[in-house]
This record gives structure tokens, sequence and C-alpha cells, in this order.
């Protein structure tokens, strides 16, 4: 193993990670606001992905525009089963929530294999590859990356400069309270849901132009997003972006050392003793 | 009033169980054992995660470890050491216990969705471990010769007798969930479920209460496992270690009832026939065939109980009339 | 006199709050003694690191003669401690005699279902809620969720018994009728800790006050004693009604 | 005494839930046929082909059941449901000709009954006894994959069925005492064998490889018989590692492959493939060689566009490659029959299941009678070449009914003159279409 070589697997797991902290960080935030685990957090980052695909491939729109109409359509859809599913099982022990998003997985699922099956699709859009040394990096990563850092950065701004962003921190942090100074918990938690499915479906819309995938692709980011939020920080979507580098660097670097096929078995074990030793995540976070 | 011989709700449910299990063997009819052993798969793996889920309070998506480590143990048994089938059987149960019980000390200290995600991990940890474990074949499993099955007389002969051994284990899970529900030790548990803390300062030793409880979970679950495989003749990881089946296990718990006997009985019987006849239905909406859309018929009739009766259907019959509570158990 | 309970020196602190500085204090065999202090003084507290739910930074707790510091709830509950919590805690989805049953069975006495049923069927007439026996905990009314918190409590027949507030929340009638039901608990020979609010009741029952504000024990005594106690009135005196109260009351 | 009573009427109640729960399949006897479904003897009145049949004296027609279940959801459906339409469309034209003539001067048509398995094992076994029992189905063809097809195995061989399986590549399947089982495709072991003959023959030089494959059952078996291979003759092995299933991001294995590695072989099967050979393009990869499973032969493979170039992939059967069967149809007649129908390009899954018909077709034939004993025996004897190539199987009590007649072809993805990419034949060379392009 020489330098260069450790250098290409940093940069890579950079790269990747970067992807995984913008597919966990919608869970995180609807965790963080409203105790629910979305399970159908996997299926619509897979809806995102095929929007994307779609209007590239069908109506030959850029897919950077597609994805800002993506992003639309995925606030709006969390808004609906918000209003349709959650705020009936808000207040129900955690697992009717649990399942309640379960189902809306099965559903989306169920229609989605209905009307795509399971061929895998891949959209061949390409923005040519930048060589830097040793690195050769792909343009369609690179502007992935840039799009991660601003929707952080934009839902950074959202939360603490903005008045419904304030009033969403309130909620999560009590929302009881929240209620009695006169905020519209309701409304706002259909916002958190929204914003939550929008960065799934943002996160599918980016895999989109540089990964092949099907219906069910969203699942391995469902899970990878479980791992990275408790590195991370259990409900908070910030440290989703953190929680996915390193996630990103361990993949990179850990096939290194160990036979590749060893790795996830590390990376679940790690996952349960942090849960065990700090279940706010290795970055904190609020309880 | 604790006898449980006097008590309707304890008949009914093991009638249930005695019914459907003896049911294919007085006709001696293979296709209804198959499908007998797919429900009675189902009633055991749901009764064994209630006393987790519905006693104790404490949600697992890792259920379907125990089936799959004591069926990879199981195949291991009789694969490479020879041993009988019943040898191995029980050789599952208590290594799926043993793995409760270490895994129980760990993880129950973590409540809630905690707990939760946590048990989502051990199920993957296990499947990835496996799937690089040599002795257990790693990626490509273990394969048992067609030949072991004329030791117990031939394929027909070993698919009867597996039969009979998810029959006797069924009717052991109900009566044994019965009897924990109505004893000390369920009392207690049922107290963790409503309020740990207040559990402790009553009295009750709640790290030991809740590992025993994962630990009673887990046997059967890893005799089935080898019952399963040892039917199939094969295992892998990605069969032995099927998040989808701890998820359907809970969704029928969540259909029949949360902590009640006859809940999870009921609801594994129902989900199992509704995917069945979903699955095998000739019916057409328009020009797509229905078993096309069996995963979003489940979904969306699992969406409607999560809604409108989340206590499930002996839940809700419980509620709705008080009188029934004696023979619902 | 045996002593019963011994706290000594107790300091507990959470994070960079001292909730409990140097607490000590004795309770001897069959007597109550009322605990006193402004919210926030640190009183529930003091209850959670005798019962166990906390460890304390320093100090020793003795029970029956025996250091238990740093045991766990469920160890002392074996040895014969009880409590009811200042919100109730009700096990709602189970009937009002289970909840009393799981106090009997996992007691110092450690009984049976059977036994312990029938400790159940005598706590709760004692209590005065046996008409209730069959309902689901969850839909009874406040006053008779104390009751049944104190049932489950006493099923358990501790030696030892921390009441934290009792009687907030209820009628002047009701709480007549839980002043009787204490006394008559300490009549059976149990030892009480109360901590408690309603200054006139708690004069009455105890045999002696211990008073904590901001963590610190600032008086201990007689009841009388106690509330004549200038520090005593000081320390109330950040909520003028209660200083006015015991004003009046002494 | 009341709670006797109350015992009793419980029981009472119990009972007639039984009743009801139970009453679906009491009010189908098994033993008597099923009426509406399946008829096991009856004409085809809705079939054109009936009008084929001339009216004099008209023989006896019987109908053949022949079931499997597919995976209509769940990981594989592409796969499955390719199958399913050239086997459909094998039995349209057995049925449209008329049917099979038996040795007593009957004619046997098909019919297909068929379930949705899910991609998983829970219930093969559930739905391969209601084939055998319930929809009376005379032959069986195996569930997609190796694992789905040992369990539908077992109940095969203990009703006494003749089992085709497709796609069940494992050679583990056929070594664990079935005798009713036969092989259509070519074994795992022999997969990418053809491969690393095909590099051999281009340059006899390279002789660093670097195996990469999925940590599943199917690829497993692949790499390491192709590992073993590879040794024996000479080659070095510098890596042969595995991936977890449904990897997405082949970028950390990729960094792990050693400097100086001639060829890279492996893969796993669509989605993974697709991707694998997509970052192996864009990290720039600089092999010589590059041979995957399952993904390069399907058409949709091109959608990573340039990244394709030059990829390997080994194929149970291609459009292109000519063999002149022996019996059936030939490959170009097969090509406008499945796209006249299914409006695609066939894959090689279309005509596995395709000629899993056909070889049942050719015993039947030859056996004169749809008996299990019969059957098989015409199938122990047969060796013929079909549209799909040579169909032969083992008859050894180690190895029976592993396919011993077929053999892999292998493509490539190279450029026409126009710059477009095209799919050739570079092996073996007698079916070659070009010659393989090498260095990639």
């Amino acid at each position: 193993m020489n330098f260069s070589n450790l250098l290409t697997s940093l940069v890579d797991g950079l790269l990747i990670g970067v992807v995984y902290g913008i597919a966990a960080m919608g869970l995180n935030l609807i965790w963080g606001v409203m105790r629910v685990i979305n399970l159908a957090h996997g299926v619509i980052i897979a809806l995102g992905m095929f929007g994307v695909y779609l209007f590239f491939s069908t109506l030959g729109l850029n897919p950077y525009l597609a994805l800002l109409l993506v992003a639309v359509l995925g606030l709006l859809l969390g808004v609906l089963i918000y209003f349709i599913v959650i705020a009936r099982v808000i207040n129900a022990p955690y697992l009717s929530t649990l399942l309640a998003t379960f189902s809306i997985n099965m559903i989306i699922l169920g229609l989605g294999t209905a009307a795509f099956t399971t061929t895998p699709r891949d959209s061949g859009f390409s923005l040519g590859n930048v060589d830097l040394g040793p690195l050769t990096l792909q343009g369609t990563r690179l502007v992935a990356a840039l799009v991660t850092i601003l929707v952080t950065g934009a839902l950074y701004y959202f939360l603490y400069r903005t008045r419904p962003g304030k009033y969403i921190r309130a909620v999560a942090n009590n929302r009881a309270a929240a209620e009695l100074m006169g905020i519209p918990s309701d409304r706002i938690l259909a916002l958190s849901f929204g914003i939550g499915t929008m960065l799934a479906a943002i996160a599918g819309g980016l895999i989109a132009t540089f990964f092949s995938f099907t219906i069910l692709s969203g699942d391995i980011y469902q899970q990878k997003s479980f791992v990275i939020g408790v590195l991370g920080g259990l409900g908070n979507p910030l440290g989703a972006l953190l929680g996915g580098l390193i996630l990103g660097v361990l993949e990179g670097i850990l096939p290194l050392a160990m036979p590749n096929t060893w790795v996830p078995v590390i990376e679940f074990l790690l996952f349960i003793i942090i849960l065990l030793v700090k279940p706010s995540g290795l970055l904190g976070g609020r309880q | 009033m604790r006898k449980i011989w006097l008590n309707p709700g304890f008949w009914l449910v093991l009638a249930i169980v005695v019914a459907l299990g003896a049911w294919p063997i007085f006709q001696q009819d293979a296709a209804a054992r198959e499908t007998g052993f797919t429900v009675l798969l189902a009633i055991v793996m749901a009764s064994s995660l209630n006393i987790v889920m519905g006693y104790t309070g404490y949600v697992s998506f890792g259920h379907v470890v125990f089936y799959g480590i004591g069926g990879y143990i199981g195949m291991y048994f009789i694969d490479s050491l020879g041993l009988p089938l019943p040898v191995a059987v029980l050789f599952g149960g208590l290594s799926s216990a043993l793995l409760a019980f270490l895994l129980g000390k760990a993880i129950l200290r973590l409540r809630g969705a905690y707990f939760a995600l946590a048990t989502i991990g051990v199920n993957e940890a296990a499947r990835t471990f496996v799937a690089n474990f040599q002795p257990f074949g790693a990626a490509t499993g273990i394969e048992l010769q067609f030949s072991v099955y004329k030791a117990y007389g031939g394929a027909l002969q070993a698919l009867w007798l597996v039969y009979y051994g998810v029959v006797g284990i069924a009717i052991f899970s109900v009566i044994f969930s019965y009897y924990i529900k109505t004893s000390k030790f369920g009392l207690g548990l049922m107290t963790i479920r409503e309020d740990e803390d207040a559990a402790e300062v009553i009295g009750i030793v709640t790290p030991n209460a809740k590992t025993w409880a994962y630990v009673l979970s887990a046997i059967l679950p890893g005799m089935l496992g080898v019952l399963f495989f040892f039917k199939n003749g094969n295992v892998e990881p990605g069969d032995a270690f099927r998040l989808g089946f701890s998820i359907e296990s809970l969704v029928m718990i969540m259909l029949g009832g949360q902590g009640t006997v006859l809940g999870p009985v009921l609801g594994a019987l129902g989900y199992q026939r509704l995917r069945g006849t979903l699955l095998t239905s000739d019916l057409m909406i328009g020009s797509l065939p229905l078993k096309d859309f069996q995963l979003v018929i489940s979904g969306f009739l699992m969406l409607l109980i999560i809604l409108f009766i989340p206590s499930g259907l002996v839940g809700w019959l419980r509620q709705r009339f008080a009188t029934l509570r004696r023979v619902l158990a | 006199m045996t002593l019963i309970l011994q706290v000594q020196a107790v300091t507990k602190r959470f994070g960079g709050l001292q909730a409990l500085t140097k607490v000590t204090f004795d309770l001897a065999q069959g007597q109550v003694l009322g605990l006193i202090g402004p919210n926030g003084a640190g009183k529930t507290t003091l209850f959670n690191v005798i019962n166990g739910v906390y460890t304390p930074e320093e100090g020793r707790i003795l029970f029956l003669g025996k250091d238990v510091t740093g045991k766990k709830s469920y160890e002392l509950a074996k040895m014969g401690m009880a409590r009811t919590h200042q919100i109730v805690r009700p096990l709602k989805e189970l009937t009002v005699r289970e909840n009393v049953i799981v106090g009997a069975c996992y007691g110092h006495e450690n009984h049976d279902l059977i036994s312990a049923a029938k400790i159940a069927d005598e706590v709760l007439s004692f209590v005065g809620i046996s008409a209730r026996a069959d309902q689901l905990a969850g839909s009874l009314n406040v006053a008779q969720k104390k009751r049944l918190e104190m049932a489950r409590a006493l099923a358990a027949r501790p030696k030892l018994l921390l009441l934290d507030e009792v009687l907030a929340g209820l009628t002047p009638s009701e709480i007549d009728g839980m002043v009787k039901t204490v006394l008559s608990i300490r009549d059976q020979g149990v030892s009480i800790v109360m901590i408690e609010h309603v200054m006139k009741a708690i004069m009455n029952v105890s045999d002696r006050l211990f008073v904590l504000d901001y963590g610190q024990q600032i008086a201990e005594g007689g009841p009388e004693e106690v509330v004549h106690n200038p520090k005593v009135i000081e320390a109330y005196l950040g909520d003028p009604q209660m200083a006015q109260k015991l004003m009046e009351e002494g | 005494m009341k709670r006797t009573l109350s015992v009793f009427f419980t029981l009472l109640v119990f009972a007639s839930l039984l009743l009801t729960a139970c009453g679906s399949p009491a009010s189908e006897p098994p033993a008597a046929p099923a009426p509406t479904e399946a008829p096991t003897k009856s004409e085809e009145p809705a079939a054109p082909a009936a009008t084929d049949a001339p009216a004099p004296a008209a023989p006896e027609v019987q109908t053949a059941v022949i079931g499997f279940t597919a995976s209509l959801t769940g990981k594989l459906n592409v796969e499955s449901t390719r199958q399913n339409n050239g086997f459909n469309l094998w039995m349209k034209q057995v049925n449209d000709t008329g049917g099979i003539k038996l040795a007593d001067g009957s004619l046997v048509k098909f019919e297909s009954k068929f379930y949705d398995d899910e991609s998983n094992k829970d219930r093969v076994q559930e739905l391969y006894t209601k084939l055998v029992t319930e929809d009376d189905a005379n032959f069986l063809i195996s569930p997609y994959s190796s694992g789905l097809a040992d369990a539908s195995a077992v109940i095969a061989e203990q009703y006494g069925k003749v089992m085709i399986t497709t796609g069940a590549a494992s050679d583990g399947t056929y070594k664990k005492g079935y005798t009713l089982v036969y092989q259509a495709y070519t074994p795992a072991s022999r997969y990418l064998t053809g491969a690393l003959d095909a590099l051999a023959n281009a340059d006899p030089n390279a002789k660093n490889i670097a195996i990469i494959h999925e940590n599943d059952k199917f690829s497993t078996d692949v790499a390491v018989a192709l590992e073993a291979y590879a040794t024996g003759k000479g080659y070095t092995i510098a890596m042969n590692e595995g991936y977890d299933t449904g990897t997405t991001d082949f970028a950390p294995i990729i960094n792990k492959i050693p400097a100086g590695v001639d060829a890279i072989m492996g893969g796993g099967h669509f989605a993974d493939g697709q991707q694998f050979a997509k970052s192996l393009f864009e990290k720039g990869v600089a092999a010589k060689y590059i041979a995957l499973l399952v993904a390069p032969p399907e058409p949709t493979f091109v959608e990573i566009g340039d990244a394709a170039y030059g990829i390997v992939g080994p194929s149970q059967w291609e459009p292109l490659a000519a063999f002149t069967p022996t019996y059936g149809i030939t490959g170009a007649d097969f090509v406008a029959a499945y796209k006249a129908v299914y409006n695609e390009e066939p894959s090689y899954h279309a005509a596995g299941g395709y000629v899993a018909g056909l070889i049942l077709q050719k015993a039947i034939e030859d056996a004169g009678s749809l008996e299990t004993e019969k059957v098989k025996a015409a199938l122990d004897a047969i060796d013929m070449t079909t549209f799909f190539g040579g169909i032969k199987f083992d008859t050894s009590a180690e190895a029976h009914g592993l396919q011993i007649g077929h053999e892999m072809v292998f493509v490539q993805w190279q450029k026409d003159s126009a710059g477009a990419l095209i799919k050739q034949v570079v092996w073996p060379l007698g079916g070659k279409t070009a010659d393989l392009v090498y260095p990639k």
C-alpha cells in the first residue's frame, strides 16, 4: 500500500461519504423533529432516482434542473404522506410509526415494481473526468459533493435563520411547549416531514447521475443512513454529513487492510457498539 | 383463576393451533401440509416475538437472527457431524438461546427506538459475518445431500416428519406463550412494558427479566430454522437473515393484537393466508394480474389496521366487548 | 431504638449543578420523617438517591444497617424499601389488582401469584379502592391513582416506605383520608419518609421534620421546632406564599 | 357448573370458526381433479390451434401441465420475466402446431401454471407442492436461482416429477443425488473458464489476473472454479475478493487492484456488474481484458455508454451465434418469432425459457409418453444440438442432470464502423462474429 493508493481511497471515501451524508440527512431530520424512524426513506430515495432519470431520459431535461423538480415533488409527497398517515400515528407508540412508514414503503415498492420492473437503469449522464495527479475524479461526483454542501448550508440557514426553521427547532426541542407558544405544530411537523422526504429525493436524484439503480436501490442507503445517524448523532441533520463522511472514509480505507467482504461486518458491529456506548452519537447531538 | 386449564381462552387458542396442525394430517394432503407448514411457522415466529414485543414492550427487528443462527448450527451438525435431525433441532434451539443471552446482556440496555435500531444492526452484522464464515460455507452456504432424507424414510417421510415437528413446536409455543403470560414472570415483563423505571423501583430485576424474555423468545425460532432449512436442503446467508421476515412477524403481531396469546396466532394465520391467496390468485385488475399487486395490497391493508385498529383484532375485540376477555386470551 | 435508614454526607451532582450537598440524617424504626423544602430543593433527588435510581458522588447510605450506596432500586426493593412517585406511574394496561399484585410479587417477601392476590385484595380494601380492582389502572382518576400507587408500595410489605407528595392535588377530605391511611401504615410498624407541601398534614403526621434548601440541609428536628427556625422561614421567603403559611401556622 | 359450560361453549365457537377457516381447502378434495383450473384432459376450444386439428377422426388430445414459480417481484424479476416469455413462446408454437404425438396416437398440448415466489425461499416448497398436487403439473421448471431451485428439487424428487432447471447454475445442485433434475444451462463452474481460454488465445503472455466477484453463492462458485482452472493453467491470481450483494460503490475494491494486472474477471448479477464496469471505466483502470458475469450480454448493458466498450461476458446463448440445430427451430427463426410477440430482442434468459420447453418436447417425443420414468430415460439419452447449442446431461450418479453438452459463448462490446457500440461473439472461435479486441 503506497501513499497515492491511500490518497485515492481517502478521496473516493469522501466523495461517497458526501452522498451518504445527504441520504441520511432527511432521515435524521425527521427523527430529530418527530421521533419517527421513517422506514419509507429508502424507497423515496429510489423515487428520487427514477424522477431524475425519467425527466432526463424521456424529456431530455438537464439532470440538475430535473433535480429541482424532483426536490419540489419530494416536498409535496412528504407533506401528503404526513397528512394522510403520519399525523394519525405521531402520538402512538413508536411501533405504530415504524410499521406505518413500513407499509408506505411496501405500497410504493409494489407500485414501483409494477411500473418500472427491477431492471437496472442508468442515466448514462456524464460530465467527464478531472485528473489531479494520481486522482481521477468524475464531474458528476464533484457536482454531487457541491450540491450536498449547498443543500447542507441551505438547511442550516433555514433551520437557524428563518422563522419556519426556528419553529421546527422549537418543535423538535419540546413540542408541547412550542404549541403553548402558539406554534402551529401540525403544519411545522408536516413541513419537517416534507423537507425530510425532499432531502431523500435529492439524494436519490444525485445518485442517479452516477450510479445504476433499481426501485430496490434505496434500501442500502436507508441502512447506511441508520449507521450514519448513529455516527453523527441521531436527530442532528447537520451531523449526518459528518457521519456520512466518516462512514465513506471507513469504507474507502478499511478494504486496504482486510478482505472487502469483512467491511460491512465491521461497519455494523461499530454501529452496535456506538449505540451501546454513546447512543446520542459519536459527535454528541441533542438527546 | 390462575389455573390454565380452567380458562376458556387457553383452550380456544390451543384448539385453533391443534386443529390447524391436525388438518393436513387427517387429510394426508401434501398441499395442505405445505400450507400448514408456512402458517404454523409464522405462528411460532409471531408468538415467540410477542414475548419480547407484546409482553415486554421491546420491538425487535432481529428476530430472524435466531431462526438463521439456529438453522445454520443445525444444518452444520447434520451436514458435517451427521447428527440426527431431532438432535440438530435441539442444538439449533439451544444455540439461539445462548446467542440471545449474550446479545441480551449487551443490547437490552437500550430502550425504545434505539433498541429497535440496534437489532437491525445485529441482523446485518450476523448476515455479513456468516457470509464470510468458512465453516458455514461462507457465501455458498450449506447444502445437504438428497440422501440425508433416506435416514428418515425418504423425502416424503422426511417432509411429514418435519411437519410433525413444526406442529409440535407450534402447540408448545402457544402453551408456552400462555403460560408465560399468566405467570409471575410474565406479570413482571408486562410491568416492564408499562413502565420500566417503575418496574425497577417495585423490585423487578429488569436486566435479568428482559434477558430471560429474550432468551425464551429465541429458542423456538432456532428450532424452526433447523426444520425449515433441512426441509429445503440448503441454507444461504440471504435466506437465513432476511430482515423482511422479522418485519413480517411484527406485522402479524400487530394484525392480531400485541400482548395477547391469541393475537399473534390469528395475525399469523390471517397474514399468511392473505399473502398466499394473493400470490396464487388468478384475478385480474384490468389487464394486470392481481398477484402483481400483492405487495401493494398487503401494505395498504396493514396501513389501514395501524391507522384504525392499532391494538389489533384481538385487542380491539377485547376493548369493545369486555365480556370476551376471558375467552380471548 | 434501631436505625432503619442512615444517610451520611450524601452529595449528588448533575454536571455542574450541585443537587445535594452533604445531606445527613437518620430514621429510626417505626418513625415518620417529613421532608420539606421549597421547589427545586432536591427532595425528589434525595429520594432517588436513597432509592438507588441515582448513585451519589460522595457519602454513604445505610439501610437496615447495611451499606447500600450504589445498589440498584430492585436490590433495595428486595431488602424491603418501597416508594411512591410524585407523578403517579400506574401500569395503565394492567388492572388495578394486577398493579398491586406486582408490588406483592416483587417486594422483599417474594410472593407467588396466589398469595400475592390475597395480599393485593387486603391492601386494596385498606386504601379503599377495592371496588375498582378489575378496572384498568389507566382509567382511574388522580386520587384513585395516588391510592393505587400507595397500595402497590404497601403490597410489598416494606420496612421503609418513601412517599413522594401523596397529598398533592387532593381535596381536603381526600387529604384527611390519606393522612389517616399514612398513620395506620406507621402503626403497623413501617418506617416512612414523606415529602410533602401540605404543611398542616405533614406536621400532624411527622415525628420529625427535615428541611432541604438548594440541596443543603438547613434544619432538622421536631415539627414545632423546625417551623420556627429562622433559617427555614428565610428559605421559604423565596416562596412568599409558603412563608406566609409558615408564619400563620407558627 | 358455569365454568365447564363456558369451556364447552368456547369449544363450540372454536369448532365453527375452524370450519369456516378451513372451508376452502375442504371444499376441494385433493384427490378429485380440480374442476376449473388446469383440466387434465379436455379440448381447447379457445385456442386458435383448434382450427388446425383435422376434423375427421380427431385423435384424443390431452393437456400436460407444466408448473413453475417465477419472480414477479423481488430482485430477480427481470431475468425471470424474460425466461417466462421464452417459455410461453415455445408453448404457443407447440400448441399451434397441434401438440406432440404420443406412442398411443394421442396428442399432447401444454398449459402452464405458475406462481410468484417473490425471489425468496419461504414459499417455494409450498408452491411447488401445490403445483404438483393441486394443479396436477406433469412437469416442472425450476425457479430462477440456485437456492430456490434446490428447495423445489426436493419436492420434484418427492413426487417423481421431472424438473428442468434454467438459471440454477450452481454445480452443487446436481451433486446432491437428485435423479429427476436436468440442467438446461452451462453450470457455474464453466461460466468464466472460456473467458480465460479466449484470453490465452489472444495473449499467451497475459498471466496476471484479478478476480472480483459478488459474495453470493452463484458468483462465488464461479470464482472458485475459475481460480482453480486458472492456477491449473499457470496463471497468477493477483487477488480474489468478494463484494457484498447490493454494492453500488466499487471504488474501494477497485483501489485494491494491484498494479500490473492483465485481466479482471468476476462480477455477479446484472445491477452490480453494470455498475462495476462503469466504475472500472471511470477510474481509468488499465486492464487489458475485463470479463464479467451476467451483465454484459444484456442489451441494456450499453446504457453505460463507453464504459461498456471492450467488456467481455459469458452468455448461455446469443442471437448471433449460429449453431446448426439437429432439433427444433433455428436461431434466426427464434429471434424473429420472439420479436414478433414481445417486441424486443431476446436475451439468453428468453432463449433459456424456450429451450427448457424444447428439451421437454424432445424427451416426450422420444419417450412417446408423459410418464416420468420414460421421459427420464429419454432425457438421459438426449444428445442434440438446438439453436441454443448442445444439450447433453451427465448421467453419472455423482452429478446426475448436470449439463455437459452446452458451452458458453462469449460476447464483447465493440464499436462498428460508425462508432456505435455493438455486441460481437468472440469465443468460441467456431461461432465468432468478430475478433476479440485486445487489449481493449
